[in-house]
């Protein structure tokens, strides 16, 4: 099989899936439509796994699989051909993607099962998954940014599923808006981009860098990378722009799974990762993703301490992730960053499939108040989630531990980084740890605050096999990633798998050194006694004595309300922002539309009319009149033609 | 027309043959009707007047022509009285070109026994009979009755429908024979069957004549009942529903005119039995007799050549109408046994049935006739 | 020869007898009738022409088919001498009289300073034995013109089912139910 | 074309029939000019008759004369495409009369009427 065919197939088993379920979405059951997307998405995956097997089988240096179909535009000198290129990065990422995705359709057919427009639900879900195949495969950037905006098209379509509900209408608009921003942001920064390197298509930019950072905060690196930065904090939900990313939990839970967890999010720092060597060579940026991740990370966790919502929970743990792999990115572990994206894929959207379960079995009960007790109900779902509370609060040999501690190492340790940064980090591991925690006492233990008119029970098998596979991945998904510390002392000697793996795509940053282990081994264990100790520290305060967490919440006062507000950010925001446009424009509206555009078509339309109802003295309807026009024209063209 | 006024004036005179042939056929029929009628209900029918009742057509002739001549108040004259002469056309033109014997040779003329030949007659006999229609329209508007409106309008839908069955059913024939012209057609028919396909020659069967009815039988079937709904005959005769429409378009017709439209009715039948014979039983040939064989056998008698065609002509002649008569019989045996058709069953055959079946043998005969000469 | 002159006069006339009455005449049921005058008239004049299969054509077509329709609709719709068979309008009438006649005038105007040129370039006439000329018909209607042949039909097969969806019966024998 | 070809060759040794069927006195301009009387004749009748079906019949004229003008050129310059055109119009004839009549018999169970005034209710 050419590698045009293998492509073409692994982006189009979704489309075409799209098509079948879109056409017929009025006709197909869930049984039917779920059948037809899952299996494209299963396609999709074999496909990316042959792909897989294939860069395995060939040497390091040329692991990279590029197949261009046509030229789609040709403009001068801009040439973007619609090419594809599989290799180290985004091999990761279609199976990521890919793989989950097709765990989540399988789950969607037991969770949407008694919804009205479930064909149109997965109809979107594939659509999803074929413009996040063209963003990941892309290899320019003007290809990637048609998948940037088709997964936020899918997004608003899916977040606003249930769009007879005005909230969730709202949500599904207020994300796209807030996208549209970042986007306009990432079209700028393309712009430069091509102003200053005459090209868009990542391998050329990649081997186009200058020798040396550029160090001016206006110079065209900076400012394209930046723009491309801000792009992301749309996409991926950073600060300032990450306020939509709670709110698209309005979704439903798998596609919150999906989209709003382990792939859609995660797009900017893809993109980020894969530019690497264009971002290495702006400090300045780099300096910014830092802070921003860093930031992000630590005000995320903490409105996640004071969230009711079991979904809003998990959503804030998402921001607060992903701001981690900023952190990353910020500090040059590009690898890390990839690896907390990949291992943050498998538990988070393990959790949230997790939380739809509950859900499902609570009947569309989201308060985590209104749950607990529920390990005797659901035992697998229990479990699984388990497994992924112990990967994302970073306890050995769970995914999320080497991650984390990959990251919160590279902050340290990087000539980039810096201990700030560090701290950040790990106060947001500390806080994470907590509202994880939190969130397993208050759902899964102590006593049962369960309504009694509720009956929680397992889900069916069709939901909880994906939930078994996604927390066996979270256990075992973070072993390829083994740090050098560890390995040396685990029999067998495990190498890093996934730097050695990642090793011809990344760059290292300059003048990063060989740290010491002892230092290492340390802060490894800070973070994971702490986060333990913080964990415990939460377990006695939800299921041994749920009183405190009042007094502690009366203690903090307003501090507390403020954090409960999520810190008024959308209040703010629509303050600052959003009032005065709407003023403006009901200014322009009054003023400048009625008077002055609205006169204006009102005399074009006048002049039209007064024309038509001349002309329609003709056409009045007698057909013995038309006749004789007829017969007219032909004898005035016949004499015309005589006479002439 | 012709050359020289000999060939003219006999020209001439054949037409007015060929007519008189019809028209005095007309009375021979009704006797055998009403006779073979009554034989068939196990009765006598007309036996008073002459030997076996045969003068009863004189006498019919004479009623006819001596009943009241009168018009309904509420008829349109002149369309009343141009419907039955209207109908006698048709028949008579088309019955003229049909050949009824072989062609004569005297000195240098050649005479064929038709009134006028013609070089696509097929197309011009339907032409004509296409024009029956109108004699029924006239009639039934003509006359001022709502019982002889409608029947017109049912008996001109019906010949209408049916024409095209008909038309279809003959396509298969001049898929055969690659010709529009009776002649050449009566030709093609002479000799044994002999089948031919890719190139090979079939023989077993050349004990039977080579006769278009074993090319065409379906084609002759269709051909055969549309015929009945073209000269509006029982079972197909709804025109003239006795129970619901007394007698249809011409209920108001009597004395002579009733006659004309009788002589058009049974001229119907003429045409459509010598268009079966000649299409399906080789026309005025003999079966198993070479026109060869037969001027050589007349050649026994006779000496002059020119009689001898003559007389050979005259042969065929009697053959022919032998064929023809054996159809009028079963037209007449016809209306005798089988009832009537009610008038959505009529529209349902003749639209489902016939036309979908003329069709289906129209294909297949040009894709047996294209292997046929593949070899 | 001269049977022939007398002939094409003869037709001639009669044809053009019937198309004015087919105008003029206000009762519906005689204009239908004359129509099938002219047609039959104009078949005559094809046959002069040597194109017999066309004469043919003519008449099971236009004669036998169509203007029987005619016929049938004005019997069905019973349509008695009209009131107003013309249209009014002095204006409007004189001036369509006006092109029609300045129609006929210029058109054979321009016949008579055309037609020389034409007889004279090419002046062969067809083979007259008429079997030939439809062989030859046919041979170029499934040969040269084969698709607009096919157009044809398909154009058939659809007025067909739109006549029928038009004017489908609503009641009797054959309403659908 | 060959067709048309094999049609002027076999036409020329028939010369002499054409002489003798259609003499000198009557020539192309004979046919045409009463082709040309024929369809003002319709096109007056379209142009004046109140009565619908009137004016469908005008029509027919109307390609009747159009067809008799085919012939006769077909005749006179000894291509046969005329009569191929002949056969296209008679068609068309029949399924625009079709279609006509159709339409007729539905405006006539809605008005009891088939005056073209009527017709000019069908606005919109």
């Amino acid at each position: 099989m050419s590698q045009q065919f293998l492509m073409a197939t692994l982006i189009l088993a979704p489309l075409i899936g799209f098509l079948i379920n879109g056409i017929r979405y009025k006709k197909h059951s869930a049984e039917v439509a779920g059948a037809i997307a899952t299996g494209a998405a299963t396609i999709s995956f074999i496909v990316s796994v042959l792909f897989m097997v294939q860069l395995v089988g060939s040497e390091p240096e040329n692991r990279r699989i590029a197949v261009s179909f046509f030229d789609w535009i040709n403009v001068g000198a801009l040439k973007i051909p619609a090419g594809f290129v599989v290799d180290q990065i985004s091999g990761i990422m279609i199976l990521v993607v890919t793989g989950v995705g097709s765990l989540i359709h399988l789950f969607s057919i037991g969770y949407m099962h008694h919804d009205k427009g479930v064909a149109k639900y997965f109809a979107f879900l594939n659509l999803f998954l074929f413009n996040m195949l063209l963003l990941v495969l892309g290899d320019s950037l003007p290809v990637m940014f048609v998948g940037w905006e088709g997964v936020g098209l899918c997004s608003y379509l899916l977040i606003g599923f249930w769009f007879t509900d005005q909230a969730k209408a709202a949500a599904g608009m207020k994300a796209f808006v807030t996208n549209r921003i970042g986007d306009a942001a990432f079209i700028l920064g393309m712009f430069v981009l091509f102003l200053t390197f005459g090209t868009l298509h990542f391998h050329e930019l990649n081997h186009l860098m200058p020798a040396s950072p550029a160090l001016s905060w206006l110079s065209p690196l900076t400012l394209g990378t930046l723009l491309l930065f801000i792009g992301a904090t749309g996409k991926s939900a950073q600060i300032p722009l990450y306020v939509w990313l709670p709110d698209a939990m309005a979704g439903p839970t798998p596609v919150s799974a999906l989209i709003h967890a382990a792939t859609m999010v995660t797009a900017g720092v893809y993109m980020i990762v894969r530019m690497n060597p264009v971002f290495l060579m702006a400090p300045n940026t780099m300096e910014v993703i830092a802070i921003i991740g860093g930031l992000t990370a630590v005000m995320a966790a903490s409105i996640g301490l004071t969230q009711w919502d079991i979904k809003k929970v998990l959503a804030y743990s998402t921001v607060s992730q992903l701001g981690y792999m900023f952190l990353a990115c910020g500090v040059g572990a590009f690898g890390a960053a990839l690896f907390h994206l990949m291992t943050h894929a498998f538990f988070k959207a393990l959790m949230f499939l997790g939380s739809g379960s509950v859900i499902h079995s609570m009947h569309e009960e989201q308060d985590i108040r209104k749950m607990g007790g529920l390990k005797k109900y659901m035992p697998i779902t229990h479990i699984t989630f388990l497994l992924g509370w112990l990967a994302i609060i970073g306890m050995p040999p769970f995914a999320g531990f080497f991650s984390k501690d990959d990251i919160l190492w590279m902050a340290f340790h990087s000539p980039r980084g810096h201990i700030l940064l560090w701290v950040m980090g790990f106060a947001g591991a500390l806080m994470t740890a907590f509202y994880m925690t939190r969130l397993m006492a208050l759902t899964f233990w102590g006593q049962s605050r369960v309504d009694k008119k509720i009956h929680p029970h397992e889900s069916p098998a069709l939901m909880t096999i994906p939930l078994v596979v996604l927390g066996l991945l979270s256990v075992i998904g973070g072993w390829i990633g083994i740090p050098h510390v560890i390995g040396s002392i685990l029999p067998g000697e495990p190498s890093n798998i996934l730097e050695a793996w990642l090793e011809p795509v990344l760059q290292q940053v300059p003048g990063l050194e060989h740290g010491d282990p002892s230092q290492e081994w340390m802060l490894m264990g800070v973070s994971v006694l702490f986060a333990a100790l913080s964990a415990a520290v939460a377990y006695n305060f939800y299921v041994k004595n749920p009183e405190r967490p009042k007094a502690l919440a009366n203690a903090l006062g307003g501090f507390y309300r403020l954090v409960a507000d999520k810190y008024r950010v959308d209040e703010g925001y629509f303050a600052l922002l959003i009032q005065p446009l709407v003023k403006g424009s009901q200014g322009l509206w009054f003023y400048v539309d009625v008077n002055v555009i609205d006169k204006a078509t009102f005399v074009v339309a006048d002049v039209v009319r007064g024309g038509g109802n001349f002309v329609k003295t003709l056409q009045n309807g007698n057909i013995q009149r038309y006749a004789l026009y007829v017969a007219m024209g032909i004898v005035i063209s016949l004499t015309y033609i005589l006479l002439r | 027309m012709g050359n020289s006024l000999t060939e003219i004036i006999i020209n001439s005179i054949k037409l007015i043959l060929v007519f008189l042939i019809m028209v005095q056929a007309v009375p021979v029929l009704v006797w055998l009707e009403r006779r073979g009628s009554a034989f068939i209900q196990n009765r006598f029918g007309p036996n008073r007047i002459g030997p076996l009742g045969l003068m009863q057509l004189l006498a019919d002739a004479v009623k006819f022509l001596f009943k009241e001549e009168f018009s309904p108040a509420k008829s349109v004259k002149f369309l009343y009285y141009a419907a039955p002469v209207v109908a006698l056309v048709p028949a008579t033109l088309a019955f003229a070109a049909i050949p009824l014997g072989a062609p004569v040779q005297w000195d240098q003329y050649v005479f064929h026994l038709q009134g006028y030949e013609i070089s696509v007659g097929i197309v011009f006999v339907l032409a004509v009979s296409s024009l029956a229609t109108y004699a029924i329209l006239l009639a039934g508007w003509g006359s001022g009755n709502k019982y002889a409106l409608l029947g017109a309008l049912r008996a001109s839908a019906q010949v209408i429908s049916y024409e095209l069955a008909l038309g279809l059913s003959i396509v298969g024939v001049i898929l055969l024979y690659g010709t529009f012209d009776f002649n050449e057609i009566i030709q093609a028919q002479q000799g044994p069957l002999i089948l031919h396909w890719m190139g090979h020659e079939i023989t077993f069967l050349s004990f039977l004549p080579n006769w278009g009815i074993f090319y065409q039988p379906l084609g002759m079937v269709i051909f055969f009942a549309s015929a009945f709904a073209e000269s509006n005959r029982l079972p197909f005769d709804l025109a003239e529903g006795e129970a619901e429409l007394v007698a249809g378009f011409h209920v108001e017709y009597g004395g002579f005119k009733m006659l004309l439209f009788f002589i058009g009715e049974y001229g119907h039948m003429l045409v459509s039995s010598a268009l079966i014979a000649t299409f399906f039983l080789g026309g005025y040939t003999i079966p198993w007799v070479s026109m060869a064989e037969l001027t050589q056998w007349v050649g026994t008698f006779i000496q002059t050549p020119n009689w001898i065609s003559l007389v050979t002509g005259l042969i065929t002649f009697a053959v022919m109408f032998a064929k023809i008569a054996v159809f009028l019989w079963i037209f007449i045996q016809v209306r005798w046994t089988l009832p009537r058709f009610r008038y959505d069953q009529l529209m349902d055959l003749g639209w489902k049935t016939m036309l979908p079946w003329a069709l289906f043998n129209t294909i297949l005969t040009a894709t047996v006739i294209y292997f046929a000469h593949l070899g | 020869m001269i049977t022939d002159v007398f002939l094409f006069w003869f037709l001639a006339i009669v044809t053009l007898a019937a198309g004015i009455t087919v105008v003029t005449v206000t009762n519906p049921i005689y204009s239908a009738l004359a129509l099938a005058m002219t047609m039959i008239g104009v078949s005559a004049l094809f046959v002069t022409l040597g194109a017999y299969f066309l004469a043919g054509v003519q008449i099971i077509v236009y004669a036998g088919a169509v203007t029987v329709l005619f016929v049938m609709v004005v019997m069905l719709f019973d349509l008695k001498y009209e009131v107003v068979a013309f249209s009014r309008g002095k204006v409007s009438g004189a001036l369509k009289l006006a092109s029609g006649a300045t129609l006929g005038g210029l058109l054979i105007g321009s016949i008579f300073l055309t037609v020389n040129g034409v007889t004279k370039a090419v002046s062969v006439g067809t083979s007259e034995k008429a079997g030939d000329t439809t062989k030859e018909l046919s041979r170029l209607l499934f040969t040269k013109y084969v698709f607009g042949f096919e157009a044809l039909g398909v154009l058939l097969l659809i007025i067909a089912v739109g006549a029928v969806a038009l004017a489908r019966s609503k009641g009797g024998t054959h309403a659908e139910h | 074309m060959p067709n048309i070809d094999s049609a002027v060759s076999s036409a020329a040794p028939n010369m002499v029939l054409l002489t003798d069927t259609i003499p000198v006195g009557i020539g192309l301009t004979h046919y045409l000019v009463l082709s040309a009387i024929l369809f003002v004749l319709g096109m007056i009748g379209v142009l004046l008759r109140r009565n619908a079906i009137v004016m469908l019949m005008s029509i027919e004229l109307m390609l009747n004369a159009v067809n008799l003008s085919f012939v006769a050129f077909s005749h006179f310059l000894g291509l046969i495409d005329g009569q191929i055109m002949v056969f296209f119009v008679m068609t068309i004839a029949a399924a625009e009369a079709a279609v006509g009549l159709a339409i007729l018999v539905s405006i006539f169970k809605r008005y009891r009427e088939v005056n073209i005034r009527f017709f000019e209710h069908l606005r919109g």
